[in-house]
């Protein structure tokens, strides 16, 4: 029998297998590091970079006049009220958790299950986690009505002899959310500790060299050392599956332990974090697609990896749309008029537009990527993660809202229209995200150099070694 | 980053204990928290001239005036039981006894402290009076004494002239007052049966509250140190020798 | 045979040692006492049992045994496409053990026609077969509560015997043609005399893509039919996931079992290594945690919620002695597995891993047995010794041993190596310190 | 090339490390302290008032009863701050040409109110009720503390949650018979300081605290403690004109045989009353709604 | 306690990660104990070869966990049943299932702080001053793409010259000494 492969001449592509590799060929241990760090390292701050920092601060310039006067008025300038009590403030808080989501994951189970394709796009997807938990976590803090007052939600012996209810899924989210950050933080900068020794040791400025150095801890890469490290990430990464999962469960959970038609559902869970890592990947590939054209990180960020990406989307978004369809059938197989109603109400009820956005959104249109040639059509690609980012929101806009406005009690019925504060606080996020993650590319090495190091192949020690070479050889 | 959630947790707390909430001072009427509401500040408000709130039609009734056909008259318009009684004592010695003694000698503490005399209910002229003239002097004054109308209930103005006639009773109590059949003891021989000691049939000690006057003026506790009281039946109206039993005396 | 450069290390002999007769034999006659016991036993409880459901609880008992086969057999099929489309050398391993489950899939359909006919045309199993015509009138006599009778009434577009025949076949004929294609395709790809990796992965990732997600869809249906519906005022979306992921905590421990079984002698012996097994024991413990997260997640909203339409169903399965069974689920199917593939060195030893792996097979079918009996409301909140309850032990032990004699036949028909895949030039190449 | 840190920097790093978790503590403790201090709950503070009224001198040094000034303690929310005209009871004749009590004659005057300033404040979410505390056995002083001998009023204890959910989790510690109400010197029950206590069934609908009767003289044999009758119905009936003296002895009923406990210990007191008081359970009492409503 | 001065060890850069494995096997046949392996990425060949196999991460990550798991639902209980009781909704004060949630984050966020820290602990870390840095080569190498093995002073087996020719002998790029 013929060969069916077709012959392919692009280098990028291995010749046996067929896929892109996941780093260029030719690559040695020095050429990886220096493509990294010199975009840390380099005197010269490229101008596109000030410019979209600016941009971005501006935004967050927006967000600060926003949650300023929250301060200062109260949650009453947002459209929250009877009966939409969580209106924009909840739907922002769940995106971006969700978004925080795809870092963990590809950091942390891809490592589970060595996928060494994670290594291009770990740290930055992780920093992404990071800020996107800060811009969801301001979220319920502001909600709070006096937000200073957000430290009364930890148990500490306080003045009122009062102790947390641990019996309300509100409490569980404050420990799954700052659990989330805290192990984020850490599993970061553990992560980058060798590379800041890398930068430490590779930075010409007196000030380069003490700051990183500062950060780097003392990092010599001692094999020991390495070791420890090894098994400490291995043991992080491990923690972080079922905490990335936990979380968004429990973000679930503030829905579907109430008893509103629509929330209560015992799906809620796996299918939060399907959600959530659908859109977290959809934001990776918003991110990685024009920093690796901007800083032109062609070889390390390869088209396997967003081809991976994709396939990572199309399953998650296939779970996603389980959970839809086993919404609707369960609206009429539960036998219960209101969850008939609820879902009569998503679809043709006044928000109704909303839950077809959606749809169109998150399923119709992400049904394009069972296209192996759409799959590693970058442009399409970027296309598509705006696409589903936008059907994520509009899918926790559907829950929170269209449940809200209609719920047991005709008499209760309402309607949600936001306001301009919050959709100022809305961007004022997007602003806040895009800000630190110029400031983390600009500082900090956004690709971790000692994995793509291990990732090459003369990293690999042969057993049976070359004979030494005669001295002076 | 854990000394900026520090310093940030310690800014919160400034925040949160240098000033005071929103929640603290709410926007509303307290009673005499005072208010921007009125020219004169208050959030209690008086009564508007010449209205009459519900359930405030004081008609002109004995009850609210202890006038009858405009003259005072010699009875309750309730009946006395022990319960009005100790409620009458409590009161009385809340309210009256800084002018007029726990005796009703009128020599308490006020007047001993430069007030005018106050008027002592064992006196012929008061022993003389009605039992409404109390009732209506302490609603509308008399003299230098002011009305107490605002600080005590119609009810309790009655129940305070009922104790003030048992004051007067207790003061000059006869044997023949005791119903028939009843058997008078002296309060010694009754100590003395009990196996109680000799202070038994002295003066009574009162709660520490009670109020000591200066002991010049001659009225121990709770029973009038110079007259004893002869020791009453079971029945009588041991209230104004008997040590005080205010609690649950409410009406 | 093609492949020549990676064949070099490969064992001449690629079919299935003769040790696996020794187990089908042994299987049998398992399976043999089985039955002789579930008949006996249904005697025994039809005489002595009040009342007496001899016969019914050997038709519940089957119910079980034939969801646990079918899991093995059609979960096999979604680990097989799973494995197909995720890639990786563990799934290399076990592409054999799982293409011969799957290959069973007419055993299953024999065992699922007495739970058509008597469960469901009879309508001994399901109140809503039973009651289809007369809701109303068994709602009177009391036969039924108010929230069944609407249940059965609302439901009837579904829940009835036509459809549930319909449904059934129609999934079992596409499940077939799946098993089929898969089977062949594997065949053929071991003997194209190219590699050509490119082309059999585009075949195999375009079928079981689309696989996966069809057959997630269609197991949520008939477990709604088979299982679910036996309570038909219950419901709970995560129902599904809960059976996708419980057939793989089956399926995977006994391809495990069964390639440790076999890895003493040639040719596993040369193929299987530590390094897949520590994989494969990974994601055994995935699947215990993922297992534990659905039921659990699940629990906590339901008691969260507390409402009088979910409640029950936990409350028929934890009160009236119920709590013990629930317990002990909560054991096998977690607490064991969990803390033992914690250790990293429990995962490489053959022996303990298939202590691990029988745990989790034998958690599978005392699950099965917590979800199914308390639907009866004989059994409901009052679990009480019978001898019509032993048919749980029984039946499915027999239903189960049948099968694997089938599995076993199965295995025993294909090499039990799959060679064209590049895969299999690195585990052979024992260069490597490490993968 | 050069090392960046010099040696001490290993020492330094761990110092500060060491410090940092200790300045995070030492910041706990800090705040742990400050948030219950006068600094925050202004205990103890004298607050400027536009009369500098001494408590002492009027409860301590004049007996005046509580209530004298404070009329609602009783059967309001309020206490009640009392309005010029109670002042003026007195002072329209004594100390009328004190410079001190110039503002009172002057709001007496002008029927301006004077304006005090509010020691013992709570927030406006606190619903606090002085009347069924002061009805079901908390006495003034177990809030306000000796009053009877503050010259100036302060705030003896912080009114903080913690400080209110204390009693309320447990109030058997501060329960007084309800005739030891007023009592600035109560100091509870003990092996000196017995009390003996009687409870009688009340019927349904008087005040709970009625059927219980305290003393903290021994109660002999003979001694008579008046029992009450039943309470009359119709108090409030038009004039029925019952002549004092003219004993009725159908209304003036028999003391009952009161079986009167003898209490050494605060906490079985408090356990009496609970019971007889009717006071709920701590865990009804600290139910949310109770104070914040 | 007194500085150590002089001669901290002998430094051997090698171009390859085999090459250091295979000295560093060496040198561990020949005796030596105290010496450590310095790669850009980890190699665990090299710390196979230096002797070092087992690690206590895991020990301390799953005693953080139990320890995070304890204290949280310990306080829970504590307070839901004596400390704070509050009737929600009817259900018990005891409510395990709740609690399970913010015990599992507990579990996670200590054995996770105890998988971190206590790595960078057991490692000695932060050391921002280290002899090794005071070789010349050192820095430039280390981090990026060169691979060192340094024979310590300490080691009873070492001895300047014999040590120095010893390490030559295992074809490095260069053989440098490191001082204090």
């Amino acid at each position: 029998m013929a060969t069916k492969d077709a012959p392919v001449n692009n280098p990028m592509v291995d010749p046996v297998t067929g896929e892109y590799r996941v780093i260029a060929p030719g690559h040695s241990f020095k050429s990886v590091t220096e493509e990294v760090s010199r975009i840390v390292l380099t005197s010269h701050t490229p101008l596109g970079w000030w410019f979209g920092f600016m941009v971005a601060g501006t935004v967050v310039g927006i967000l600060t006049i926003c949650v300023t006067w929250l301060f200062l008025k109260g949650v009453g300038i947002w459209a929250v009220t009877i009966p939409v009590a969580w209106g924009f403030a909840i739907v922002e808080f769940v995106w971006w958790i969700g978004i925080g989501h795809a870092g963990t994951l590809i950091s942390a189970i891809l490592l589970l299950f060595k996928q060494g394709w994670r290594n291009s796009i770990n740290r930055f997807a992780e920093a992404m986690t990071i800020f996107a938990v800060i811009c969801a976590a301001m979220f319920p803090v502001l909600h709070l009505g006096r937000p200073w007052l957000g430290y009364w939600l930890f148990p500490y012996p306080n003045t009122m002899n009062y102790w947390p209810q641990f019996r309300s899924p509100l409490m569980w989210d404050v420990f799954a959310v700052s659990t989330y950050g805290t192990i984020s933080v850490v599993f970061w900068y553990i992560g980058m500790i060798p590379d800041l020794g890398t930068l430490r040791d590779r930075s010409q400025t007196k000030v380069g060299q003490f700051f990183y150095g500062l950060l780097a801890v003392g990092w010599r890469g001692s094999v020991r050392h390495w070791v420890r490290y090894e098994t400490s990430s291995l043991l992080l990464a491990g923690l972080a599956t079922p905490l990335v999962l936990s979380v968004h469960s429990v973000i679930s959970l503030d829905f579907s332990v109430a008893l509103m038609p629509g929330w209560h559902t015992t799906i809620f869970p796996p299918y939060f974090v399907a959600g959530a890592i659908y859109s977290g990947f959809a934001m990776v590939l918003t991110l990685a697609i024009p920093i690796r054209k901007f800083y032109h990180l062609e070889d390390l960020i390869t088209i396997r990896h967003i081809d991976n990406c994709n396939k990572v989307m199309l399953a998650t978004g296939l779970i996603v749309a389980y959970g839809y369809s086993t919404e609707v059938f369960m609206a009429w197989y539960s036998a219960s008029h209101w969850e008939y109603f609820m879902m009569w109400n998503r679809m043709f009820g006044p928000m109704g537009w909303s839950y077809w956005t959606l749809i169109t959104c998150n399923i119709a249109l992400p049904q394009l990527l069972w296209s192996r040639k759409l799959r590693k059509n970058v442009g399409f690609t970027f296309l598509m993660a705006l696409i589903i980012n936008t059907g994520m929101y509009f899918e926790r806009f559907v829950i929170v809202v269209t449940s809200l406005t209609r719920d047991y009690l005709p008499s209760s019925w309402g309607t949600y229209r936001a306001t301009k504060w919050d959709y100022g606080t809305f961007f004022g996020t997007l602003g806040l995200f895009t800000f630190l993650f110029f400031l983390f590319i600009r500082f900090l090495p956004m690709i971790p150099m000692s994995e793509l190091r291990m990732m090459l192949p003369q990293a690999r020690v042969r057993e049976k070694a070359e004979p030494i070479p005669e001295a002076g050889d | 980053m854990r000394l900026v959630s520090a310093a940030a947790l310690l800014a919160s707390l400034g925040f949160a204990a240098g000033c005071r909430q929103d929640m603290q001072d709410q926007p509303r009427m307290f009673p005499q928290r005072g208010s921007t509401v009125f020219a004169d500040g208050r959030s209690v408000r008086p009564q508007v001239l010449h209205t009459v709130a519900r359930g405030q039609l004081y008609e002109n009734d004995y009850f609210y005036t202890g006038l009858m056909n405009g003259k005072e008259a010699d009875m309750m318009p309730f009946p006395v039981t022990m319960q009005v009684l100790a409620r009458g004592q409590e009161r009385f010695n809340v309210y009256c006894t800084p002018c007029h003694s726990r005796v009703g000698n009128g020599a308490g503490m006020i007047v001993e402290r430069g007030f005018k005399p106050a008027g002592n209910f064992h006196d012929a002229k008061r022993l003389a009076e009605p039992l409404s003239h109390y009732f209506y002097v302490m609603t509308n004054g008399y003299g230098a004494m002011p009305d107490y109308k605002a600080q005590v209930t119609p009810e309790d103005r009655w129940a305070i002239a009922a104790y003030i006639r048992a004051l007067q009773l207790s003061q000059n109590a006869k044997v023949s007052d005791v119903p028939a059949g009843a058997q008078v003891e002296n309060l010694s021989d009754v100590a003395t049966r009990l196996g109680e000691p000799a202070s038994y049939a002295g003066p009574w000690p009162m709660p520490s509250t009670a109020v000591y006057g200066p002991p010049t003026v001659g009225i121990a506790a709770g029973a009038p140190a110079e007259n004893p009281p002869k020791p009453a039946g079971k029945n009588a109206v041991s209230g104004a020798a008997a040590p005080a039993r205010p609690s649950g005396a409410r009406p | 045979m093609a492949n020549e450069s990676f064949s070099k290390g490969l064992p001449a002999v690629q079919g299935a040692p003769a040790c696996i007769d020794v187990w089908r034999r042994r299987a049998l006659r398992a399976g043999l006492v089985f039955s002789i016991l579930a008949v006996i036993l249904a005697l025994v409880a039809e005489k002595l049992d009040q009342p007496a459901l001899g016969w019914e609880h050997l038709l519940r008992g089957w119910l079980t045994g034939f969801v646990g086969c079918f899991g093995l057999c059609f979960g096999g099929m979604a680990l097989l496409m799973v494995q197909h489309l995720s890639g990786g050398k563990w799934g290399l391993i076990v592409r054999r053990p799982l293409e011969a489950m799957t290959r069973t899939w007419p055993v299953v359909v024999l065992m699922w026609f007495p739970v058509a006919l008597l469960g469901a045309s009879y309508g001994k199993l399901y109140i809503w077969a039973k009651y289809y015509d007369d809701w109303a009138s068994a709602l009177k006599k009391g036969l039924i509560t108010m929230d069944q009778a609407h249940a059965i009434h609302w439901k009837q577009p579904m829940l009835n015997v036509t459809d549930f025949y319909v449904v059934s076949l129609v999934c079992f004929a596409i499940f077939a043609l799946y098993v089929t294609l898969l089977n062949r395709w594997s065949v053929k790809r071991d003997a194209d005399p190219e590699p050509n990796v490119a082309y059999w992965r585009t075949k195999f990732e375009n079928l079981s893509g689309f696989g996966v997600v069809l057959y997630a869809a269609l197991l949520f249906i008939l477990v709604i039919y088979w299982v679910m519906s036996l309570d038909p005022t219950w419901y709970s979306t995560i129902y599904g996931f809960q059976y996708l992921v419980g057939q793989p905590f089956m399926v995977l421990p006994l391809a495990i079992l069964t390639l440790i079984g076999l890895s003493k002698t040639e040719p596993i012996k040369s193929t299987y290594r530590v390094i897949e097994q520590h994989d494969m024991g990974k994601l055994c413990f995935a699947l215990v945690m993922l297992n534990i997260y659905f039921a659990f997640g699940a629990f906590l909203i339901i008691w969260s919620g507390n409402s009088p339409e979910e409640i029950p169903w936990y409350l028929d399965r934890i009160r009236g002695g119920w709590g013990v069974i629930a317990t002990l689920d909560v054991i096998f199917h977690w607490l064991i597995p969990f803390s033992l593939l914690l250790s990293r060195d429990l995962k490489r030893i053959n022996m303990r891993l298939s202590v691990v792996c029988s745990v989790m097979i034998f958690a599978g079918f005392w699950d099965l047995f917590w979800l199914i009996e308390p639907n009866f409301k004989d059994a409901a909140r009052n679990l009480h010794f019978s001898w019509g309850i032993l048919e749980y032990i029984a039946a499915p032990g027999a239903l189960f041993c049948f099968w694997l004699v089938y599995y076993f036949a199965q295995l025993k028909r294909r090499p039990l190596i799959a060679t064209n895949d590049p895969h299999l030039a690195e585990i052979l190449e024992h260069d490597y310190a490490h993968a | 090339m050069p090392q960046i840190f010099d040696r001490s920097s290993n020492a330094l790093a761990r110092m500060s490390l060491i410090l940092t978790g200790l300045i995070v503590i030492a910041l706990g403790l800090t705040l742990d302290e400050l948030q219950r201090s006068p600094w925050v709950t202004r205990q103890g503070q004298r607050a400027d008032q536009p009369v500098p009224f001494s408590h002492k001198h009027h409860v301590e040094g004049l007996g005046l009863q509580c209530q004298y000034c404070h009329t609602t303690v009783e059967k309001s929310n309020y206490a009640g701050i009392p309005p010029t005209k109670t002042c003026m009871n007195c002072h329209a004749q004594i100390w009328t040409d004190a410079q001190l009590l110039e503002p009172v004659r002057q709001s007496w005057a002008t029927g301006e109110s004077i304006t005090w300033t509010r020691v013992h404040d709570l927030p406006d979410y606190v619903f606090f009720n002085h009347e069924i505390h002061v009805n079901k056995g908390i006495g003034c002083s177990s809030c306000h503390g000796r009053v009877d001998e503050m010259p100036i009023m302060y705030m003896q204890n912080t009114l903080q949650m913690e400080w209110c959910l204390n009693c309320h989790r447990n109030p058997a510690k501060n329960l007084r018979p309800t005739s030891e109400i007023y009592n600035m010197a109560w100091q509870g029950a003990s092996e000196l300081t017995p009390v003996w206590c009687a409870a009688e069934d009340v019927p349904k609908g008087s005040p709970t605290a009625g059927g219980v009767t305290c003393t903290e003289t021994a109660p002999g044999g003979e001694v008579q403690m008046a029992a009450l009758s039943p309470p009359v119905p119709g108090l409030h009936a038009q004039s029925v004109g019952v002549q004092i003296g003219s004993e009725d002895t159908g209304v003036m009923q028999l003391p009952a045989g009161l079986h009167y406990t003898k209490f050494t210990s605060q906490e079985a007191l408090g356990k009496f009353l609970i019971q007889h008081y009717d006071i709920r359970n701590p865990r009804e009492l600290t139910s949310c709604e109770v104070c914040h409503r | 306690m007194p500085l150590p001065e002089g001669l901290y060890g002998l430094m051997a850069e090698f171009e390859s990660p085999t090459q250091l494995v295979r000295a560093a096997k060496a040198a561990h046949g020949a005796g030596y104990r105290r010496m450590d392996c310095y790669t850009p990425y980890p190699v665990e060949e090299a710390a196979e070869a230096i002797g070092f196999h087992r690690d206590e991460v895991s020990l301390v990550t799953l005693i953080g966990g139990l320890l995070g798991l304890a204290a949280m639902f310990g306080l829970e209980a504590w307070i839901s049943v004596w400390a704070f009781p509050l009737n929600i909704a009817g259900r018990p004060y005891y409510s395990w299932p709740a609690f399970v949630v913010p015990a599992y984050e507990w579990t996670i966020l200590w054995s996770g702080l105890s998988a971190a820290f206590g790595m960078l602990a057991l490692c000695g870390l932060p050391k921002l001053y280290h002899p090794v840095f005071n070789a010349p080569n050192f820095r430039n190498g280390a981090t990026t793409d060169k691979f060192f093995l340094c024979l310590e002073s300490t080691d009873p087996k070492f001895e300047a010259g014999e040590t120095r020719s010893f390490l030559e002998g295992q074809a490095p790029i260069s053989v440098v000494e490191v001082e204090y």
